[in-house]
């Protein structure tokens, strides 16, 4: 009943905080409650047994990546999101291909449910602590992935700054 | 023992949330922090299955889909500067010049 | 390239922070230098230049002032305002004399210009006021102002460093001046009070204003 | 029955530390005032009780009756939420920091990451704080002081990782046992670039001098916590104070061997296994207190480029080289 409990709570305030958080205009407060999500979920990873991604979930999204819109949404000055013409009027369109995808998907996973087929069982992760697992399988089976994840964050690190650069030189 | 469909369910939710956002508002920022929970909702249902399966492979995915989450957004907010600059604004309705 | 290496080398390893840590360090074994203010009071030095008051004198019983005006003009914030009248004979009579505190810089030209040694910078430093009102001297608050300070006087007598200034021959003062001594303190023996320390020894002829003591 | 009886336990336990750390952050304002007066030739505070020792609690008083000002412009709900995420996410660290064997609250695998994310919470109430008193010093105290965090603790993730290195592991408690036959029983012989890449990264990371400019009085009034005043000014500072113990804890714990001592000691006065573990921890807690206090009183405060400089260019790769070299050491010469 306890865990059922937890989840149904972490689920609906996910969900709520995920609508509070794109229908805010002031963008400050819907990165605030973002922050709240990405707390929230963090929780869930916990449920999961995956306190590392959960920690990392906190550390990547919450202390990097939020606080990065919150510096461009303070220095643009972009406090109330005005109107302006759009392109395309209707949103019941856009409205009806979310609800259908959302019934695809639904559907789909409504009676998905898997074996456990990997040996990484509850009792072995706790064992070994979860961030031990989690390198012995990085480092040795996605080692040239993981390389690539540095490549991946170097290319755009150097394209933010000539980007942001551009200006200065003229 | 929750059920991995109640899950795999949250993460839809998320993503269509987030996808719903992503076609419906106009500002760049919106747009990208819809994109992080759609990235998000991913990563929920990637974590769940790989609990579920008792397989790390899930876990590693969405420990990249972090990093390139991270990525996505450092290029997303660089350009933004950018154009904002040209353009004075953050809505992706007013980009409508081909010169920029 | 010499020169350079050892300053690296210094910098890796933090010299002149260490250094400075260490100065730090001395300076918090030695004793403190804190005075507790209200609790401990330091007696101001010969020549503090404080609130201002007019010498009462010992045998008018009144202000020497004779409204020459000399402070009035010398003082450089032009805080001093004086009237007066002449009467028959020519003498001036003093009326108004009035020191706007708040203005004053404490330059202490007053009390060296004045021929009678009649304006003087007391020692007093504690007088705060809650009014502006209350940094308006006049010639009454003046006389006040001396009084209260001949009573908390600790010295024998008083005699301001100001009232012959320095570099001066003393023979070319105005004869109030060459002949003014060192006020003997009210609640001291008189006949201690003639050798102060400030007193001067080249014209030691005995003032007139010595006889009844400075305190009235 | 069972249950409640350990939720009782918990819950007196994180009362206990948390009183106790409150009282600690108290005596810490009037240590360093003490200090910091000695050593510019000063008495600091001796008026309220014996020798000023109920000074701390003067302040508390004061601070809780002053007026609390709202500016007229401020977003009020983000200018009230600001120090309680401040102080929350500091006060949440606490939890996860072995005080003796096995003392911590929650005895997380992740402990030292944990902190890390708390860290990087904390950040948010102080740009919110800045943003939502919607006044100019505000604003650049918290850009800065956001700038600062972020970029410092990089440096701080970096040299700690060498200290994971020679552990073997994250969890706090490992990391303390793991000490305890290195040479002088502590990380900080072996780590000594690590170490001092995380002291100065500390200093940086709770804003402290010479690395102060979110606060700097010189030249933005008092950074983020100008619009402040009263109880909520009270708790940023409460947050400041337990940061700093927070650091002291992880260098006590990460570097000088946390509440263990080393294991020649041990064997030659074997008496010394008597006294509780918390009396070594709170000592080299308090040694690092006091040189905070020590090099405040010492140091005038850096440019913000420089910095910035000293975090990017100097203390990241220095740290990137020393874990190369720790891994490579570890790996094949050891």
């Amino acid at each position: 009943m306890l865990p059922e409990f937890f989840f149904g709570y972490f689920a609906c305030a996910i969900l709520g905080l995920a609508m509070l958080t794109v229908t805010r205009k002031n963008l400050v407060h819907s990165v605030l409650w973002m922050l709240l999500l990405f707390l929230h979920i963090a929780c869930l990873y916990l449920f999961l047994n995956a306190e590392f991604l959960a920690v990392i979930q906190v550390i990547v999204y919450a202390g990097a990546i939020l606080v990065l819109f919150l510096f461009l949404v303070m220095l643009l000055n972009l406090r109330e999101e005005h109107e302006a013409r759009r392109f395309v009027k209707a949103w019941q369109g856009r409205l009806a291909v979310c609800i259908l995808l959302l019934t695809v998907i639904v559907i789909s996973v409504y009676k998905a449910a898997v074996q456990p087929t990997g040996g990484y069982s509850i009792t072995f992760i706790n064992e070994m602590g979860h961030t031990k697992v989690l390198g012995t399988v990085l480092f040795n089976q996605y080692v040239l992935p993981f390389l690539m994840t540095a490549l991946v964050l170097f290319v755009p690190m150097v394209a933010a700054i000539v980007l942001a650069m551009k200006e200065r030189k003229r | 023992m929750i059920p991995l469909s109640w899950y795999l369910m949250l993460g839809a939710g998320l993503f269509v949330i987030g996808m719903f956002t992503f076609l419906v508002r106009r500002n760049i920022i919106m747009m990208l922090i819809s994109l992080e929970l759609m990235l998000n909702a991913v990563n929920i249902m990637l974590i769940a299955t790989s609990h579920y399966m008792q397989d790390m492979r899930g876990q590693i995915l969405a420990f990249f889909v972090m990093a390139g989450a991270a990525a996505g957004v450092a290029i997303g907010l660089a350009i933004l500067i950018a154009a904002f600059r040209n353009r004075e604004s953050a809505n992706m309705d007013e980009f409508d010049l081909l010169k920029g | 390239m010499k020169q350079r290496f050892p300053d690296f080398i210094k910098k890796i390893l933090f010299v002149e922070i260490l250094k400075g840590l260490a100065l730090t360090f001395r300076t918090m074994l030695k004793p403190p230098v804190t005075r507790q203010y209200p609790k401990e009071r330091r007696d101001p030095k010969p020549g503090f230049r404080g609130q201002h008051a007019f010498v009462r004198d010992a045998v008018t019983k009144r202000e020497k002032c004779v409204a020459c005006q000399k402070c009035a003009i010398v003082c450089p914030s032009r805080c001093i305002s004086i009237r007066y009248t002449t009467d028959d004979s020519g003498a001036r009579k003093l009326t108004k004399y009035e020191i706007d505190a708040l203005r004053c810089i404490f330059c202490g030209y007053c009390e060296s210009v004045c021929p009678v040694c009649a304006i003087v910078l007391t020692e007093t430093y504690e007088y705060a006021s809650y009014s502006r009102d209350g940094f308006l001297y006049d010639r009454e608050r003046l006389l006040l102002n001396w009084d209260e300070f001949a009573a908390r006087l600790k010295r024998d007598s008083y005699f301001n460093m100001f009232w012959r200034p320095a570099g001066c021959d003393v023979r070319r003062l105005p004869a109030g001046k060459r002949e003014q001594q060192a006020i003997p303190a009210g609640r001291k023996p008189e006949a201690k009070s003639q050798k102060s320390e400030e007193e001067n020894t080249e014209n030691g002829r005995p003032s007139p204003s010595v006889g009844e003591g400075g305190r009235i | 029955m069972e249950l409640l009886v350990t939720i009782a336990k918990t819950v007196l336990y994180v009362a206990a530390v948390f009183g106790v750390t409150l009282l600690h952050v108290a005596y810490a304002t009037y240590f360093e005032r003490k200090v910091i007066g000695r050593m510019q030739g000063r008495i600091g505070p001796v008026e309220v009780g014996f020798r000023g020792l109920l000074q701390p609690f003067a302040d508390m008083v004061k601070s809780l009756f002053k007026e609390d000002i709202i500016p007229a412009a401020a977003d009020r709900t983000l200018f009230f939420l600001a120090p309680v995420i401040v102080v929350a996410s500091v006060m949440t660290s606490l939890a996860v920091i072995p005080f003796f064997n096995n003392g911590a609250i929650a005895n997380l695998n992740v402990g030292v990451l944990f902190i890390f994310a708390m860290a990087s919470l904390a950040v948010y109430g102080i740009i919110v704080a800045g943003w939502s008193s919607n006044s100019k010093y505000s604003f650049f105290g918290s850009i800065r002081s956001a700038a600062q965090v972020i970029s410092y603790e990089i440096a701080m993730g970096i040299s700690l990782a060498g200290v994971f290195l020679m552990a073997g592991s994250v969890n706090l408690n490992d990391i303390v046992l793991a000490q305890r036959e290195q040479p002088l029983g502590m990380f900080a012989v072996l780590q000594i670039v690590g170490f001092v890449v995380f002291v100065i990264s500390a200093f940086a990371e709770t804003n402290r001098t010479p690395f102060d400019l979110p606060e700097a009085e010189t030249e933005l009034v008092a950074g983020y916590l100008t619009e402040y005043s009263g109880f909520r000014y009270a708790l940023f500072f409460l947050a400041e104070y337990i940061s700093m113990y927070i650091m002291a804890a992880l260098i006590a714990l990460c570097y000088l061997g946390g509440w263990a001592l080393p294991g020649f000691v041990t064997r030659a006065l074997p008496f010394l296994e008597q006294v509780p573990g918390i009396i070594w921890f709170l000592i080299k807690v308090y040694a690092f207190m006091f040189f905070y206090f020590w090099v405040r009183a010492t140091l005038p405060r850096y440019r913000f480029d420089q910095l910035m400089a000293i975090g990017w260019k100097i203390l990241i790769p220095v740290s990137v080289v020393n874990i190369v070299i720790t891994a490579f050491v570890k790996r094949w010469l050891m």
